[in-house]
């Protein structure tokens, strides 16, 4: 706990600076927005006040978010470890992937909302969708990076199937599926936002947009301090699976 | 010295029950000529037989080639023209069952020296119990003296010891083909002499067949049957076998040594091989290949 | 490029006073497109720039951060929340009235005969949006409790709502007038329009910054006002006008364009319509869309003076011309 | 050219295969909202109809997108540089990193329209934040993961400041660099549909934006379609400039 | 044999203008102990002193810590417990000037060969126009006997031009202390014989300062002025210097290699590594920790 501290320290300090700040600008500028820039003291009292829907609206966020992000982590690293190895595959589909991948997940709401039998399972599949494509293509591209010398090394061995796959193509191309998923897992909770525009009545995604279009911009800041706490906290957990996964890396040396 | 462990798959070498005098080939290489890119040829109509049961050494100019031949016969550098077959199966269709040490003994990063060569093991032994194979697997790093590390990973190893599991992982393979790159340059001598005599062990016992590249002359004299010299040309390596004339069965290693015999031999192939590294560089200036 | 510099060069040659409209784009801009058409801006000196936004909330961002000067068609709750959330604003005219369709699907349209008949059913609304407003304080006055008796699904725009309705997920959709004609395309039917709800419930609300006024007692704003009151009688005489007119800055077809612009349920009125805005306000407040507001007074935020003057001007311009003689008397009901 | 069509042949099969069962689906099966799947006749019409539009949308979306994206390449990756070698400013701020990435950039919109002095300058910082995360981490990741070997040699050497960078630091975090630049290319696209919601009178995300707030979907899957080809095209030069800048690693054998 | 370039630094070497015959010290290692985890201790109370100009070689086991101390006195191994001191100035403090050879030659494999030596070139000659440094790094290869191979990358390298590459590289750094781990390892004898004399002569003529690594016994005595052996004990290695006794200058190799005093000295110090290696193996049952 004290090395905690010790270790964020300034961190903190830089926190508190930042918030002073704000806190003298909001009061004393007056060519400030106060819709959108309240003073810290108004966020404060409305995270206090709204706390127990901000904590409802993670629970009901979590239903949605982890079977979307680990249904895309799944299928995204099995099927980018497929069109890694595979090149014709690769090279026929590509061009898709490229193609649908930067589309924007809001145009595919009317046809989740259309097909999926729910409007849970349409936001799930939202989330899917937007996390599925880093995770996907950092498999791809770590899969291609592979250094010979490992896959010289499996060939001569004669691994293949499930033994290649697990003790050679995934540790080496961990790097990049994990780069991948982490930026994935920014993804689910950004795409939370917009999976949580219909047919939700709580979420975290839900509170920010909700009050955002009430233009109630002291709950939004509240919502999204909430939101960052709990993904600071979740991406911090998963850099140190990270850590410990990439463990014969160089990243190790960055002894935390 | 080292007792041998038994060999995880039982009737490896069918054959050797015949006795029989009449050598079978265990690999051909056929006007194999190569080259990476356009600008510089590599190898140039390399002919090669190997004995089922031969220790061939490959000697040469450092850059002429010797890795890029033992790294085709592995099956991992494809090639047009000409062939190579092992068990009379190219390698071009056949992906040949060898056990290879490579040149920068490359093992998997995130596996210990134990898992390293259990992955080996598991090859040949698919239904064999984990346990089972992690106490091969450290009888097999004793063997190379890493019985104390085999926990640890390739990046807590040093040079030798790294190259000694890379040893440890293709013994265990269990092949009757070794392709084995300078696999003991990075060793002190007294482990090098002891790992010499361990592979000289293995080979006669189990009649492996073994292709060696090394650049001590020492070595390999002790070491082959055969030895084959890459001299550099214009067009490429081209090698010539040389019969090593010493019998060294039973002979103790250091009257070996300073036998007279030996030393006009070792002497020869040194002069041999001085005489292509200084063609080669009156090449080099005529035409930009090089050693 | 946006908009911005794009209209600019589009906007009159010079004129007094310039001045940039944000407005929605799917509801587009029907008065002041007439006005542009028939060169009324020209003749009161002003030049005026469109800008469009997807979203109402950051439109009026936009003008709180000064980015425009008047925002057409954000709605009345748009900018009534914008007020309650202490954005000093002013409420100078009108735009648009009633004209929102409930929607259902064509074969359960027959259900829905009264208020009564939403009991139970799930009914998607937009959120914030003015049909919202009306339909939630009209089951209210009907006595029907809307938080218990059926469920309302909420939805971030109208076209989700249109893709909820048509796969059934929700029953009814309590919808917007820009989806009309692609929800009779999907084999949808309106069962009742806002109007229906609430008499000439009010719409778009022509809203500026207080402070704007201040500027030569609003001079550009009232020279922005006649040439509205002057565009709704040319839509009234000429309905097709308002086609052409909003043709040019709407790229949907001349079909949809129509049933936006002259749908029979929809009233384009420049007249700020004190009284209903006020109504609007308490009714938001009672659906606790706005809270804690008891010390704003939503009067102070609507300036009817403006609208009064650039009647009177036009009355003494045109002293033989009746039209906007009755256009002051409607003023007088609506607003005092 | 014709080994253009022997490499893709596969590829073109699969999308007319594709078009011709859309063209059949919508064409007989009931059950399908006609509205949100228009027959792919009537989306070529919709294509052919609006061309002009479409291709006034590209110029004015590369206005937006080319200053955000590269403004996001180039700060992204000093930045990214910056604290993926210092570890104490890293320790100090990844915390803030974590909490700010994953904000949805929607609920930027009010404060770049607040702060930025004109809608394209906002509009262009709309996709510089989107684009700037996926690059700048993916260089922090891909400097921290650098080989220890590389590190030794360049201290050995006393290689010091642009030297070190350029030659050492630059080139051994490039793949986890351009793969992060890859993400943030798709993500400017991504973006352009956020950043054209306000503002502008035309552009790609304007285009889809605009008419699906009409629920229009022909013209919107047009958009789609026509944006595609864009990206698809974009991110083939992409593909091939990153083949090209890491030559030393296996992805030459890529054979492309 | 070779000519040698000239250097890029003019005066590298300003002492050894006195040709005074009491030596500086250039390298003082002091009290080292060193463990990479808590489990094993890898280094127990190294002392050690390098004199200017002295040419000294590590012997020893495989995985005792030879590359370990000297990275250490490179500077890239960080530890707590005793200090090293080049130039009177501690690694810790000060990062050493020095041209190091990795065991595991490890180029940049982004740039070619040439452009390799030239950023170790570019070091001391901030100003010198581009192409200069092209043609300088071009002569160090050619040194090396890379002068075809200037324009490839690592990849396209052979193991043993890849070290003739990092070898050209440290020489090229102008640092009047090159430490080199087993850079000869990879070597062809031809070509290591011509490098060993390169190395004598450039050591010799511009008084450079060499730590060297090697496992060939007869290499370190021809190289060495003093060859420190490092045994494996319990606490880590301990090292012990020995004198070359040999007088070697102006010697014919040949005639050297056959000289009585040298074999009897080659025998005895292969005796003395051979014990230590043994009672490494005695220790290593004991308490685990091991060669
Ligand atoms: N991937 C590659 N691409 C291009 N050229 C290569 C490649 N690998 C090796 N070469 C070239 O092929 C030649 C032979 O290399 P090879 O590794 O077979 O040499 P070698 O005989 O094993 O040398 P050494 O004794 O130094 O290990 C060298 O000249 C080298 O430059
Ligand atoms: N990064 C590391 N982490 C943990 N242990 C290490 C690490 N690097 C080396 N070691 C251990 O330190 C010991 C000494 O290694 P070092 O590389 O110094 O040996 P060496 O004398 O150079 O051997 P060789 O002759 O085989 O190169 C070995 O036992 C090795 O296991
Ligand atoms: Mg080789
Ligand atoms: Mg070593």
């Amino acid at each position: 706990m004290l090395t905690f501290f010790k270790r964020y320290n300034l961190t903190i300090l830089i926190g508190i600076i930042f918030i002073v700040i704000w806190a003298l600008v909001t009061k004393y500028a007056t060519w400030i927005n106060p819709v959108i820039f309240p003073q810290p003291l108004t966020v404060i009292e409305s995270f206090s006040a709204k706390i127990g829907e901000l904590v409802t609206g993670v629970v009901s966020s979590m239903k949605l978010l982890i079977p979307g992000f680990f249904g895309a982590l799944v299928t995204g690293i099995v099927g980018g470890l497929f069109f890694g190895l595979n090149k014709r595959s690769r090279e026929i589909l590509m061009p898709y992937f490229h193609a649908l991948s930067p589309i924007p997940p809001t145009l595919f709401i009317p046809y989740v909302i259309a097909i999926l039998p729910t409007f849970q399972t349409a936001s799930m599949s939202l989330i899917f969708i937007g996390a599925f494509w880093p995770v996907f293509l950092g498999t791809i591209h770590g899969v291609l990076l592979i250094e010979k010398h490992y896959l010289d090394n499996a060939k001569s061995l004669g691994l293949k199937g499930p033994t290649f796959l697990l003790k050679v193509v995934l540790p080496a191309s961990a790097p990049h599926i994990l780069s991948g998923a982490s930026t994935s897992l920014g993804m689910s909770f950004l795409i939370l936002t917009i999976a949580e525009m219909f047919g939700a009545s709580s979420g975290m995604g839900f509170f920010i947009q909700y009050y955002s279009d009430f233009s109630q911009y002291h709950y939004v800041l509240a919502g999204i301090i909430f939101n960052s706490i709990i993904i600071v906290a979740v991406m911090i957990a998963f850099e140190k699976l990270k850590k410990r996964l990439l463990f014969w890396t160089n990243l190790k040396a960055d002894g935390k | 010295m080292v007792q041998l462990l038994e060999r995880p798959v039982p009737q490896q070498n069918p054959i050797s029950a015949e006795d029989s005098t009449e050598y079978k080939t265990k690999i051909k290489v056929q006007h194999i000529d190569f080259s990476y890119d356009a600008t510089t040829k590599i190898l140039n109509n390399i002919q090669l037989e190997v004995k089922e049961g031969e220790f061939l050494v490959f000697m040469g100019p450092s850059g002429c080639g010797k890795s890029t031949l033992l790294r085709m016969m592995a099956g991992l550098e494809p090639f047009s023209n000409g062939n190579i077959e092992i068990n009379d199966k190219s390698v071009k269709e056949t992906h040949p069952d060898c056990g290879v040490v490579f040149q920068d003994y490359s093992l998997f990063p995130w596996l210990t020296a134990q898992a390293n060569v259990m992955l080996a093991l598991k090859q040949r032994n698919k239904k064999m119990p984990k346990k089972e194979l992690a106490h091969i697997a450290e009888q097999y790093l004793t063997l190379v003296h890493l019985g104390h590390a085999v926990k640890k990973y390739p990046g807590q190893m040093s040079g030798g010891m790294k190259q000694r599991a890379a040893i440890a992982r293709a013994l265990s393979y269990g092949s009757d083909l070794l392709l084995m790159d300078e696999p003991f340059g990075a060793l002190d001598p007294v482990t090098r002499i002891q790992l010499q005599d361990l592979l000289v062990q293995i080979s006669a016992e189990q009649k492996r067949t073994v292709v060696f590249v090394t650049h001590d002359v020492d070595e390999a004299i002790y070491l082959a049957d055969r030895i084959v010299i890459f001299a550099p040309g214009k067009n490429g390596a081209v090698t010539k076998s040389i019969q090593v004339p010493i019998e060294k069965k039973g002979t103790d290693r250091k009257k070996l040594f300073e036998n007279m015999e030996f030393r006009a031999f070792r002497e020869s192939l040194l002069n041999e091989m001085n005489e292509q590294i200084v063609n080669s560089l009156r090449t080099e200036i005529a035409d930009g290949a090089g050693i | 490029a946006c908009g911005n510099d794009e209209q600019t060069s589009k906007g009159e040659a010079s004129g007094d006073y310039e001045i940039t409209v944000g407005l929605s784009q799917s509801a587009g801009g029907t008065l002041v497109d007439i006005a542009h058409q028939e060169g009324y801006f020209e003749e009161e000196n002003i030049s005026v720039n469109r800008v469009g936004f997807a979203n109402s909330a950051d439109g009026l961002n936009a003008l709180q951060a000064g980015k425009i000067d008047v925002g057409l068609t954000f709605g009345t709750a748009g900018p009534l929340t914008f007020i309650a959330n202490g954005s000093d604003f002013s409420i100078i005219g009108g735009h648009l009235e009633g004209g929102h369709p409930i929607l259902t699907k064509k074969e359960n349209a027959g259900q829905y005969t009264s208020l009564e008949s939403y009991k139970g059913k799930k009914v998607g609304t937009i959120r914030i949006f003015t049909s919202d407003i009306v339909f939630r304080s009209a089951l209210e006055d009907a006595g029907i409790d809307w938080k218990n008796d059926l469920e309302i699904v909420e939805f971030k725009t109208g076209s989700m709502l249109l893709e909820a309705v048509a796969s059934g997920k929700v029953d009814v959709a309590v919808s917007a007038n820009s989806f009309y004609a692609q929800a009779v395309d999907m084999g949808l039917e309106a069962v009742a329009w806002s109007n229906d709800l609430q008499e000439g419930h009010v719409c778009c609300r022509v809203v500026t910054r207080s402070e704007l006024l201040a500027e030569e007692d609003g001079e550009a704003y009232k020279r922005f006002l006649k040439a509205l009151i002057r565009a709704e009688r040319k839509k009234i005489e000429d309905p097709q006008s308002a086609v052409t007119a909003a043709k040019e800055y709407m790229k949907v077809d001349e079909k949809v364009i129509n049933t936006i612009v002259n749908d029979s349920h929809s009233n384009y009125s420049s007249d700020p319509s004190r009284e209903k805005v006020v109504q609007m306000w308490e009714q938001m407040k009672e659906i606790g869309y706005v809270e804690n507001v008891d010390d704003i007074d939503v009067n102070d935020y609507v300036n009817i003076d403006l609208y009064e003057k650039a009647l009177n001007e036009l009355i003494e311009q045109y002293p033989d011309d009746v039209y906007y003689k009755d256009q002051l008397v409607r003023f007088n009901e609506q607003n005092i």
